[in-house]
């Protein structure tokens, strides 16, 4: 548990921000936009990392930085010992870093059956199945759907049946780490339940890391060890679940946990409302870029850019963070 | 907006200029003697040498394109020497012929078209729409020359109610419009059915927006919502197909040319071919690949202006 | 107290390929003048078909097989046309759920906002100025600059309250938000939450809000209407329900709701089992095959009982039945 | 599975009217075509001078030309050369379409860029009027035909599988693939390629009529096959140059064409009806 798996050194990724004869035009810098601004931080072996934020937050991006999908513009990344900034193997390292996309049924191929889907890593990795069918059913059944599917076209299948297709395949090929974008997206509650259930039983039984994307505050308690806040693009806190909850010290964060409505029409909260949305990508305000929205903001904080600053088991990026016993 | 507007007339600078350099070359670089290419079989040996001095035939390619477009800005298209007369005003002369038949053809399947889809739409699976659907495959279907053929044969040879041949007196507009009615529809047949088809299926995913839905959540008249919310943006698909299917407009036009006898670019370059008169053809084939450009630019634009979405992108 | 909008046996079919798709069975439910009666549900319940059969707007498959929807004693079902199309952005008003998409993209704020105010006897500039109060009333920044704003060069909260601020304009006696908050992010849905219910004291009008967001629900609600497979199940005071689910559907639903959990829990409830067939749905009652309190009885259909005054539940064992 | 899948597909063709009737046409096209020394009555070549403008009966069906030739021999002939042009054009203009609007939407960037902008181009040649400037260039005959229809026709094919693969390119489903480390050309055969034949198919489809037509219009204009070879388009010209006297070889020689051209075109569009997902919902 105390050993990183993954660790993110001032990572940053940008997206072009203007097309065609603009982008010539344009002063170098302002041709392209930060989506990450410098994330650091690092995954314990076996532990599970939610990444929380809005969107334009960024958490999507960081995901796919991490697998490769989306180059780097700065920083490094270290999975194990290995270097991910400096062109590695990719093929090699995604058999052991699976992932799972937001989309439960747009993330599987449209026109194969669920059998050549599950299969799938395998063919990838050139990795021999055994006898194939018995192989996918086994999968199936690990992720709790029977073989009765095996035949099935993803758009025969409900969102909770292919979310499990999509669990069985990332386990297809035993990954060290698992990253899961919003696994609970286009879910009933019905249905996210079971689904929460059998990621913790999966990682439980392999001795999985998982890093969770999810804008769903209710489910963090129960999926993660540790959560990472972010707003837009930068790490604003991090920390373990029930400290960073129950008692958040970015302004930030605290917004973020008092605006969701609880299912308890007894209780009310003190609610901090936030003015305004999330500023576009390409007018990042000065300083502390939350000093816009944020309700305890002081002259300063529109000057001065808070680092994220280490104190016990969570950090924070905020010069006036709240304090712990309030 | 503007900015919009500026890449695209640059963009279709370049397509103008690259179609015609690559067509240019192409003449010039094939084997065989260019100026009997450039100046056609009847010109004399003087003609030819001193052709070829001047235009320094034995230059680089890269040079003669150069030349070669130097000279057509400055409004030199070269000589027709089968008939002893600038290739621009060959070129010029023919040119609004062409343009009545095509935009005649435009204003057949424009009007016709989208009143058929959009009714289509307005009541789809009637057997209305049934019959609409067919005719309008039926239509795209009919070869525009053999449309053109068949009018001919029927309605000006058999039944003499239109001319058989030209394009009517200069000057007098209602002999024109008589004589353009039978080939620009011809021409049009093909691209009503294809507008109506076109319009119907946009119409329908049109009508299946969510914001239709609001606009008839808020009491809006069915009449208003189909005619001002949907067909607005119902038909710029349409108005996209037919700035690109003036191309297309353009090789039936030479049918329609032929089978009416009109003048026009069409017959132009037909009768300039089998004259082996290439100056003409250059220049036809120039101003043909400008006037489509320039209609599939206008279209783009157009579009952009109905859709303030496109002018994002 | 006087109601707004009463829904009493409404019946919903949609013809298909398999038969008739009973979209919603026997639904009843009322909305008090100047409440917010919530209305949640998961996929499948119906919500969508109820809208539609609310506003008369129904695709050309769905017939309204039996019941009727009143609107303040004036009957929508079989109304001429003309008479619910007046009704419509005056009356009754709509939020849709994804403000990318409800708002015509080639048309102007101003324009759009311009068009509702069609029955007004008033001059353009009166329009125009109507508009402009109604976008700074929801909290737009720079009202006048926005009406000439096509769609999409505002953000998705921005969107939505000019969605609102469309469906309050003609100051209308009910206001339908079909899940206006969730493709927003968290701190836009408490301000679109408060938004909501500032204008509802404002203007006075009943408000129907659908979500499947229990949370949201017990925040901004009255009463709350539960909804499964094309049936009203549960309907009642926000905290009687939420406090005695009566239920089993109800319970389950508010029980997986990881929300109120505030410590880990081992394993997450949540409820086996797939939606009925509703081209053939089952006898008796909707939820028996997925029900842990499901016996014998249950083969015959509950009719609604009452718990306690307003609150009533369509279940054998609700309220004082057979325990 | 495919079986089945293309099983269910010719199912849902035979139940629809239209396509129905257009599958009898093509398969009445190709029988022609294949048996069309059997079923004409007379050599097409063979003139008979006393037997000029003959008007259809008995022995000449559809009458004779200004040579005395049968013109429904000669339109049976026809079907082939229609036949081999469309197929063939077709093909090698797909395939190349195919490839570089593949290439154009995986690429980078630029290249998809340069590609469109040829695309582009090329489009800007009016079909008819290209083959006229390159038909003193080139010899007459078929493969000038197929070159022209070639040049002018293989962008659309270009275009329509980029917008496609463009689309596919950041679904979810192909990030996952790369995402478990499928290698690009897995990812291009495997996954996207299926995903874009629908639409190819249903295009080419829609253009063999097309291209006949092109063929035709080609040898109307005396710019396509050689002097003599009876294509339709040549047949309509001897019609055309003797319209007053020989009005049936025009009325039998549009004929084919538009029955041709009808029956491929309605089968696209049955196809499209089935292929295409947006429109099957809707229904």
């Amino acid at each position: 548990m105390t050993q990183p798996i993954l660790k993110l050194r001032d990572v940053v990724v940008e997206f072009p921000a203007l097309r065609g004869l603009k982008a010539l035009m344009a002063p170098r810098d302002a041709r392209h936009v930060q989506a990450l601004n410098g994330i650091s931080l690092e995954v314990m072996r076996g532990e599970t990392l939610a990444i929380v934020g809005e969107s334009g937050s960024g958490k999507t991006t960081l995901a796919r930085a991490i697998n490769g999908l989306l180059p780097l513009a700065g920083g490094e990344i270290w999975f194990k010992d290995i270097a991910l900034h400096q062109r590695p193997d990719w093929h090699d390292i995604r058999r052991q870093m699976a992932m799972m996309f937001q989309d439960p049924v747009g993330s599987l191929s449209p026109r194969k059956t669920v059998r050549d889907l599950v299969l799938e890593p395998f063919a990838i990795h050139g990795r021999k199945a055994g006898n194939p069918t018995e192989t996918a059913a086994r999968l199936l059944e690990d992720a709790g759907l029977n073989a009765d599917f095996l035949n099935r076209y993803p758009h025969q299948l409900s969102g909770g049946q292919a979310r499990r297709v999509g669990v069985a395949r990332a386990l297809a090929l035993n990954p060290a780490v698992v990253l899961a974008d919003e696994p609970t997206a286009g879910l009933d509650v019905s249905v996210q339940g079971e689904i929460l259930n059998l990621l913790n039983a999966i990682k439980a039984e392999h001795g999985l890391t998982t890093v969770i994307i999810t804008h769903n505050l209710n489910i963090l308690r129960h999926i993660a060890d540790r959560i990472a806040v972010m707003y837009l693009g930068r790490i604003v806190e991090i920390g373990p679940v029930t400290q960073i909850m129950e008692a958040p010290r970015h302004p930030y964060t605290a917004a973020l946990m008092s605006a969701n409505p609880e299912p308890d029409p007894t209780t009310r909260r003190e609610r901090i409302i936030l003015s305004g949305e999330t500023p576009a990508l390409t007018s990042r305000p000065t300083g502390c870029e939350f000093h816009p929205r944020c309700p305890v903001a002081r002259d300063d904080c529109s000057a001065r850019v808070p680092e994220l600053t280490q104190s016990g088991p969570r950090a924070v990026s905020c010069h006036y963070p709240i304090s712990e016993n309030t | 907006m503007l900015q919009y507007a500026f890449q695209r007339v640059l963009l279709a600078l370049a397509i103008v200029f690259v179609a015609i350099s690559a067509l240019f070359t192409i003449m010039i670089t094939l084997p065989g003697d260019p100026t009997t290419v450039l100046l056609g079989p009847r010109a004399t040996p003087e003609l030819r040498a001193e052709f070829r001095a001047n235009m320094g035939l034995d230059d680089p390619v890269l040079v003669q394109i150069v030349n070669f477009w130097g000279r057509i800005l400055s409004g030199d298209m070269g000589m027709d020497y089968n008939r002893n007369r600038p290739v621009a005003e060959a070129v010029f002369s023919a040119l609004p012929h062409t343009m009545a038949l095509v935009f005649g053809a435009i204003f057949w399947s424009a009007t016709l078209g989208i009143l058929l889809g959009a009714f289509s739409a307005d009541n789809r699976n009637s057997w209305l729409d049934r019959v609409t659907g067919v005719l309008s495959v039926g239509f795209i279907a009919a070869p525009s020359f053999v449309v053109a053929l068949y009018s001919l044969l029927l309605f000006s040879v058999t039944l003499r109610w239109f001319p058989t041949i030209g394009a009517g007196e200069p000057g007098d507009l209602a002999s024109r419009l008589y004589h353009l009615a039978l080939p620009s529809f011809a021409i049009g047949l093909a691209w009503v059915g294809y507008v109506a088809r076109i319009v119907r299926a946009s119409m329908l995913e049109t009508l299946g927006e969510n914001y239709i839905r609001t606009a008839r959540a808020f009491g809006l008249t069915r009449r208003k919502v189909i005619y001002n919310y949907a067909l607005r943006v119902a038909i710029l698909p349409a108005v996209q197909v037919l700035g690109v299917g003036i191309g297309g407009m353009l090789s039936s036009a030479v049918f329609a040319e032929i089978v009416f006898s009109r003048p026009g670019i069409g017959s132009l370059i037909y009768d300039s071919v089998s004259g082996r008169n290439y100056p003409v053809v250059m220049g036809s084939m120039l101003v043909a690949i400008g006037f489509f450009v320039t209609c599939a630019l206008i279209a783009d634009l157009v579009n952009a202006a109905l859709d303030p979405r496109q002018r994002v992108k | 107290m006087t109601e707004t909008l009463t829904v009493d046996g409404l019946t919903v079919h949609y013809a298909t390929r398999e038969g008739a798709l009973q979209a919603l069975r026997d639904v009843d439910l009322n909305v008090p003048a100047g409440q917010i009666v919530g209305i949640v549900g998961e996929s499948g319940c119906g919500k969508s078909t109820l809208i539609n059969a609310l506003l008369q707007l129904m695709s050309e498959n769905a017939r309204i097989a039996a019941g009727s929807v009143t609107l303040e004693g004036e009957e929508l079902v079989g109304a001429p046309s003309r008479r619910l199309r007046d009704m419509r952005g005056r009356d009754i008003s709509v939020v849709f759920q994804d403000p990318m998409t409800s708002l015509n993209p080639v048309l102007t704020i101003g324009r759009q906002m311009h068009d509702i105010q069609y029955r007004e006897k008033i001059s353009r500039a009166e329009k125009t100025r109507r508009a402009a109060d109604m976008l700074g009333r929801v909290g737009l920044p720079d009202p006048v600059a926005k009406l000439d704003a096509y769609p999409h060069e505002l953000s998705g909260g921005q969107r939505q309250r000019v969605a609102i601020a469309m469906a309050v304009l003609m100051r209308p006696k009910l206001l339908i938000a079909d899940e206006p908050t969730t493709a927003l992010d968290a701190t836009l849905e408490v301000q679109i939450i408060d938004l909501l219910k500032e204008l509802q004291r404002e203007i006075g009008c009943a408000i129907l809000f659908i979500s499947h967001h229990l949370g949201v629900i017990a925040e901004l609600c009255d009463r709350v209407v539960v909804m499964y497979a094309g049936e009203a199940v549960e309907e009642g005071p926000v905290a009687d329900v939420f406090n005695t689910p009566s239920h089993p559907y109800t319970a389950k639903l508010i029980e997986c709701d990881p929300g109120r959990m505030k410590t880990k829990a081992a394993l997450l409830p949540a409820i086996p089992g797939d939606l009925p067939d509703l081209t053939a749905p089952p006898t008796g009652c909707i939820f028996r095959d997925r029900c842990d309190k499901a016996a014998e009885i249950c083969r015959t259909s509950p009719t609604p009982s009452a718990v306690t005054g307003a609150h009533w539940a369509r279940c054998h064992f609700a309220g004082g039945g057979r325990q | 599975m495919m079986d089945r899948l293309k099983h269910s597909l010719i199912g849902r063709l035979l139940a629809d009217p239209m396509a129905v009737f257009a599958m009898a046409i093509i398969v009445g096209l190709v029988i022609v075509a294949v048996f069309a020394d059997v079923i004409s009555p007379h050599d097409h070549t063979a003139m008979n001078l006393a037997d000029r403008f003959a008007p259809p009966s008995s022995t000449y069906w559809l009458g004779t030309d200004n040579l005395g030739r049968d013109t429904f021999s000669r339109l049976a002939q026809g079907s082939r050369i229609a036949l081999y042009v469309a197929l063939v054009a077709v093909s090698i203009s797909g395939l190349i379409g195919l490839t570089l609007g593949m290439i154009a939407g995986f690429g980078p960037r630029w290249l998809d860029n340069v590609l469109l902008f040829v695309f582009d181009t090329l489009r800007a040649y009016p079909t008819i009027i290209l083959a006229l400037a390159l038909a003193a260039l080139l010899p007459r005959g078929l493969s000038t035909v197929i070159i022209v229809v070639v040049i002018t026709s293989f962008s659309e094919y270009g275009r329509v599988v980029r917008t496609q693969t463009l689309s596919l390119k950041n679904a979810e489903f192909i990030l996952a693939e790369r995402a478990m480390g499928a290698s690009a050309a897995r990812i291009v055969f495997h996954h996207v390629l299926p995903n874009v034949l629908g639409p190819f198919f249903i295009l080419a489809a829609m253009n063999l009529p097309v291209v006949i037509t092109i063929e035709a219009g080609m040898s109307f204009l005396g710019i396509g096959v050689p002097p003599g070879t009876p294509s339709w388009g040549a047949t309509l010209k001897d019609g055309f140059d003797y319209i007053r006297n020989t009005p049936w070889i025009i009325i039998a020689g549009g004929l084919p064409l538009i029955l041709v051209t009808l029956g491929f075109t309605f089968l696209g569009e049955a196809l499209r009806d089935q292929l295409d997902p947006k429109l099957r919902k809707s229904r």
